[in-house]
């Protein structure tokens, strides 16, 4: 049996060849690059939405691209309970397309921020996180200009248990300073209620090597292997 | 009946619990300018002016609200459609 | 502007009178308006360096010289061979003028054209540098508005393509207050097959001349011409010349023309820049040695009913022109079809030597294709500015403050604070090959993935050096600039350069350039250093006031690091370790922040360069790596050697315990050791048990190596042995004010 | 002369003459590959609704256009300022 990934390459994406890079190089799982228009879920275990700029965000970042169709193709893994993973753009599309609730709004600061930080893994339980522990603190990278998480029905997410990452200090603490952009209640990611969808706008592909990490460490590489480890699951 | 062409401005506002930063920050930035004390309340959001084809004004403020509503123009958990203005051409 | 006759009409022009005569005479006959256009913009300063060329003839022989580079000066970009079947492409280009007027969309425009340089050598933008000039921030409304936007306007263009920032450089000083300066370099990658497929040439008579990317309009037309005067000689209607930046269609041109390289039919690229579709056609033709017929009303437009002259020389952005095969011609459109990017079939390269273009049944352009490539060229005056001598003159005061408050306001000061607060904005990471991210070394790394090499690129120099002395400034700047690739572990491989210097008319501001340039070129050719390209931007000048800029002949330098192993960071690593400085300290305070920030002065006599000594102390920091000694290292510059072991100090959250009594060989006052920018010196962090060994080496090189101190577990700095007393400095304090002072500034 | 309070609402937006891609996309590849093609044009801008206290509606206008002009909302450069609507409040 072999797994296979889609990365799909909306116009505009730009960490679409890093996440191909790390899933191919680093994880070692059989993964394609599919342009918009082709993809055909079929093909697939799991489908990757990387980050970058879809329609260079005009308008709204995601917006345009949760038109493609190659999001009614991700609806039906979305409905079959296969794995869906939205990093940074990825989850802006997942949100614009309702994929998962709520709004990302510009930063607070209203600029662009690199860097850095800590999140703290509150649900470990989805496809990209159960082979993280609960309160795990992960060093990754943010990149982005709208990521400040909204919801006007925060009560529901918590109750559902949607949230997945909080950003936090390293020792994991909620303080105001742990949080780069103003996002509510910390918030870094979420999923759907079934679990098998996330998004996040910190970068794990870029947290996959130590080459990169500014403390060696790998903690990215935990969601492609969370994410291989519930297709394996799930098909047996 | 024949169409006619009008001009239709719109804008998409973040709802006020939403935080509007842009307003804010041009709120303070009046304060340290000194001299706009006289500007109780901002808001900003997103402006678009279209022109399209309808059959009349009411008819091309449907044909607005309904793509707005039906292509997600606006966030409706976050932002409000606000018709501005339809003109004829 | 100049009015000639032109078929009975009077017309005007931007080329003197002389050259509207050569014209006729070149053509034998009266040009059509389309044509004179064409040469008026193509023999504009900014397109045809006529001021500089006969200066820059110095840097002409890299290609022959060194036989790792590609292509040097006279190309989009240099190119140069890093082994492993790898080619990387760089080139550094100014957008100073329309920065200066819409700092936001002047700048991103200025990302987006030197992006458009490197990927037409057929390679991948992977890194872009920024390199930027303004008036002090404090208190000044104008000098923080343009700094805010410019810093955005690079964002916003560069995250979008997803090209990293990985570097750049910034001086705040009067002398830009007027004119900021915005310059911006970008870095490729691809394999060596993929730089042969793409020359920016079209040899073969034949083969289809593609236009691909945004439409033609009539924004910017004009833009270079522009870019050849100083900026208050400009009316309101000139000012349009600022495009608007369009990064989303940019990002989709790169993937397009990346995936028709690789199909292997693509035989010729080219971007549209200053100059627009004349300056492409006749470039391609002219250097290829063949000629074209266009049919202009091909080019897909923006607005209906433009005219041949507006669709020949609009700059619109986001444009490519492609020689594709005949046979490959539907594999390259549908690549273009995938990626939605207009295009269109414009014309066909034949082998006539001439360029014809027609607008419907009429020939409105029919010159050799060479034609417009021989501009004429100006001996410019030179003379050394008489106010120098006094500005030289100028003693250093004896300091009037304690010299614990001089280090406190020197590293708050805006030259050497921290710079965070502008790459924050930047994605520095995108492409995840980024080994050492901005703040964590003199120099951006980026690994080469599937390799274990590493390239380093640094840029800037010391404005305040050059406008004292630009033949030893520029000679300073690349001792810098090298010395932070340096840094990092890396070689330095070659070197692009972006002069800023005011109006090449006046002569004293020409001098400045003659210098500058002698100064690269001679430490270039002793230390073995290929030139592979650059640009000029003169006219930075401010009409009202007389005054050009600071002279700034910005520095870029590309290195290369073999082995992760040897890829070294700036800050110290661990308590115990010893604390060497190499080089010897002398008193070198002209142009230094010393005089600037505590003093108000800017005059003195700025570093000398002796490039026999920087060549032995290179290749003994190379011995050094060789035997991993060396953990840490960062070179000196602003401020003197104390604000480089406090930045070194300031990650780790460790200190250092000095003791400067054995380097002062030269017995110099305590603010001429401290504050001094004598260049080309590095501190080093060493373990104690390689000592000997050092001092060994270091005796057999014949350099000055000594050892200051040590790192200390605790956030602070101790300084004994001065001729005052002794010093003692709170990092967390320093780190405090290093950190602050551009968020305070910019906050308004 | 006793103050009022106006409501007025200004559009900033690239000038007529400068391209505006953010509008060029939504038209393109939203509302075109929607299948809105009754749209025949599309301008995008930065709205603002503001509250202020001026003496009369030309002075309202006045005081606008000066805080853009002084917090370098816009740049004359490439945009425009377009007032919208004044109203008294
Ligand atoms: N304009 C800029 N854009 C991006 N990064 C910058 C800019 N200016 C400075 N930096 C970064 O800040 C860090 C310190 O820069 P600088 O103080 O110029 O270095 P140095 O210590 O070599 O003088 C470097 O990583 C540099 O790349
Ligand atoms: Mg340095």
């Amino acid at each position: 049996m072999t797994i296979k990934i889609a990365v799909i390459q909306f116009p505009g994406a730009n960490c679409d060849l890093d996440a191909v890079h790390v899933l191919r190089n680093v994880v070692g799982v059989d993964t394609s690059l599919v342009w918009h228009n082709h993809f055909k879920e079929a093909n697939f275990d799991g489908v990757i939405l990387p980050g970058g700029f879809s329609f260079g965000d005009y308008l709204r970042a995601g917006i345009i691209a949760a038109h493609s169709p190659a999001l009614d193709e991700a609806r039906i893994m979305l409905k079959d309970g296969r794995p869906i993973l939205g990093i940074c753009n990825g989850f802006q599309i997942l949100i614009e397309a309702e994929f998962l609730p709520g709004a990302l709004l510009q930063n607070e600061s209203l600029k662009f921020v690199c860097k850095w930080v800590n999140i703290k893994v509150i649900n470990n339980r989805t496809a990209f996180t159960h082979k993280m522990k609960k309160d795990d603190v992960l060093a990754i990278p943010i990149a982005h200009g709208e990521g400040r998480y909204y919801t006007d029905n925060l009560k529901e997410l918590e109750e559902n248990d949607q949230i997945v990452f909080k950003y936090s200090t390293e020792d994991g603490s909620f303080k105001s300073e742990a949080n780069p952009t103003g996002t509510l209640e910390n918030i870094a990611g979420i999923c759907n209620i079934e679990q098998n969808c996330v998004g996040l706008m910190p970068h794990p592909e870029r947290a996959s090597e130590s080459i990169l990490s500014p403390k060696q460490t790998t903690h990215g590489r935990i969601f492609f292997e969370s994410m291989i480890d519930f297709i394996k699951r799930r098909l047996t | 009946m024949a169409q006619m062409e009008f001009i239709i401005e719109i804008s998409l506002e973040n709802k006020p619990a939403a935080r509007d930063p842009v307003a804010e920050t041009i709120k303070r930035d009046l304060l340290a300018k000194k001299g706009y004390d006289n500007v109780s309340k901002v808001r900003s959001g997103q402006y678009l002016r279209l022109i399209l084809k309808a059959n009349n004004e009411e008819d091309a403020k449907e044909i607005v609200t309904k793509m707005c509503n039906a292509l997600r123009l606006f966030n409706p958990v976050t932002q409000t459609l606000n018709i501005i203005s339809v003109k004829k051409l | 502007m100049t009015k000639v006759k032109l078929n009975g009409e009077e017309v005007s022009v931007e080329m003197p009178k002389e050259e509207f005569e050569k014209v006729k005479e070149l053509l034998n006959r009266e040009p059509t308006i389309t044509e004179l256009g064409g040469f008026d913009v193509m023999w504009s300063e900014h397109c045809s360096y006529k001021s500089s060329r006969p200066k820059l003839k110095l840097f002409e022989d890299a290609e022959a010289n060194y036989d790792y580079v590609l292509a040097g000066p006279g190309e989009d970009a240099g190119v140069i061979d890093i082994g492993d079947g790898y080619a990387l492409a760089f080139r550094i280009e100014s957008h100073n003028h329309p920065s200066a007027i819409e700092p936001y969309h002047g700048a991103a425009t200025g990302i987006g054209g030197i992006i458009r340089d490197v990927l037409c050598m057929g390679v991948r933008p992977i890194a872009l540098l920024d390199p930027l000039r303004f008036g002090r921030l404090a208190g000044n409304s104008h000098a923080q508005w343009l700094f805010k936007y410019v810093v955005k306007g690079i964002a916003d263009y560069g995250n979008c393509t997803g090209i990293p920032t990985i570097g750049g450089e910034v001086e705040f000083d009067d002398s830009f207050e007027n004119n900021c300066l915005v310059n911006v370099a970008c870095i490729g990658l691809g394999t060596i097959e993929d730089f042969k497929h793409a020359p920016s040439r079209a040899y073969n008579p034949g083969d289809y001349i593609i236009l691909m990317g945004g439409s033609t309009g009539r924004d910017g037309i004009h833009g270079v011409t522009f870019a050849s005067r100083t900026l208050t000689e400009m009316s309101e209607a000139d000012r349009p010349a600022v495009q608007i930046g369009d990064p989303f269609t940019k990002k989709m041109i790169i993937e397009a023309t990346l995936e028709a390289v690789k199909t292997g039919y693509v035989r010729g690229l080219k971007d549209l820049g200053g100059g627009g579709l004349t300056c492409a056609t006749s470039e391609l033709t002219g250097d290829g040695n063949t000629g074209a017929n266009i049919e202009l009303r091909k080019v897909f437009t923006a607005e209906p009913g433009m005219t041949s002259y507006e669709i020949m020389l609009s700059e619109s952005q986001e444009r490519m022109a492609f020689i594709v095969k005949p046979e490959g011609l539907e594999t390259v459109l549908n690549v273009f079809r995938k990626y939605e990017v207009a295009h269109a079939v414009i014309g066909k390269t034949d082998d006539s030597k001439v360029l014809k273009v027609f607008d419907g049944d009429e020939l409105v352009v029919n010159i050799p294709a060479k034609a417009l490539s021989v501009s004429p060229t100006f001996k410019r005056q030179e003379k050394r500015p008489d106010y120098l001598d006094q500005l030289l003159a100028q003693p250093t005061p004896e300091p009037s403050k304690q010299i614990e408050e001089i280090i406190e306001m020197l590293i708050a000061s805006e030259n050497i604070c921290s710079k965070e607060w502008i790459y924050r904005q930047y994605d520095h990471e995108v492409g995840v090959r980024s080994v050492v991210k901005c703040g964590d070394g003199d120099s951006g790394v980026l690994r080469i993935i599937g390799t274990n090499k590493f390239i380093a690129a640094s840029v800037g120099v010391n404005s305040k050096h050059c406008y004292l002395d630009p033949y030893e400034g520029a000679k300073g700047g690349l001792v810098e600039i090298c010395g932070n690739v340096i840094t990092t572990g890396a070689k330095p491989m070659a070197m692009v350069n972006c002069c800023n210097f005011g109006n090449p008319e006046i002569p004293e501001s020409f001098w400045y350039f003659s210098k500058a340039v002698e100064g690269m070129n001679d430490f270039c050719r002793s230390l073995k250093i290929p030139i592979v390209g650059g640009n000029v931007s003169f006219y930075n000048e401010d009409e009202v006031t007389k005054t050009a800029i600071k002279a700034t002949p910005q520095i870029m330098i590309v290195g290369l690091i073999e082995g992760y192993e040897n890829v070294i960071t700036l800050p110290f690593k661990k308590a115990g370790n010893d604390i060497l400085i190499l080089g010897e300290t002398k008193a070198e305070l002209g142009g230094s922040e010393y005089h600037s920030v505590i003093h108000g002065i800017e005059g003195g006599i700025p570093p000398k360069v002796d490039e026999d000594k920087i060549k032995v102390r290179w290749d003994f920091i190379s011995a050094l790596y060789d035997k991993k000694f060396i953990k840490a290292n960062h070179d000196v510059n602003k401020g003197g050697f104390i604000i480089t072991i406090a930045e070194m100090c300031f990650k780790n959250k460790l200190g250092a315990d000095l003791n400067l009594s054995r380097y002062n060989a030269n017995d110099l006052r305590d603010d001429e050791l401290l504050f001094s920018e004598t260049v080309g010196r590095f501190i080093i962090e060493t373990e104690p048990a390689s000592l000997n060994d050092i001092l060994l080496l270091a005796s057999e090189f014949k350099v000055s190596v000594t050892k200051l101190g040590v790192i200390l577990n605790q956030p602070k700095i101790l300084i004994k042995g001065l001729k005052n007393q002794e010093i003692s400095l709170d990092i967390n304090k320093l780190k405090d004010l290093y950190d602050s002072t551009i968020p305070r500034l910019m906050d308004i």
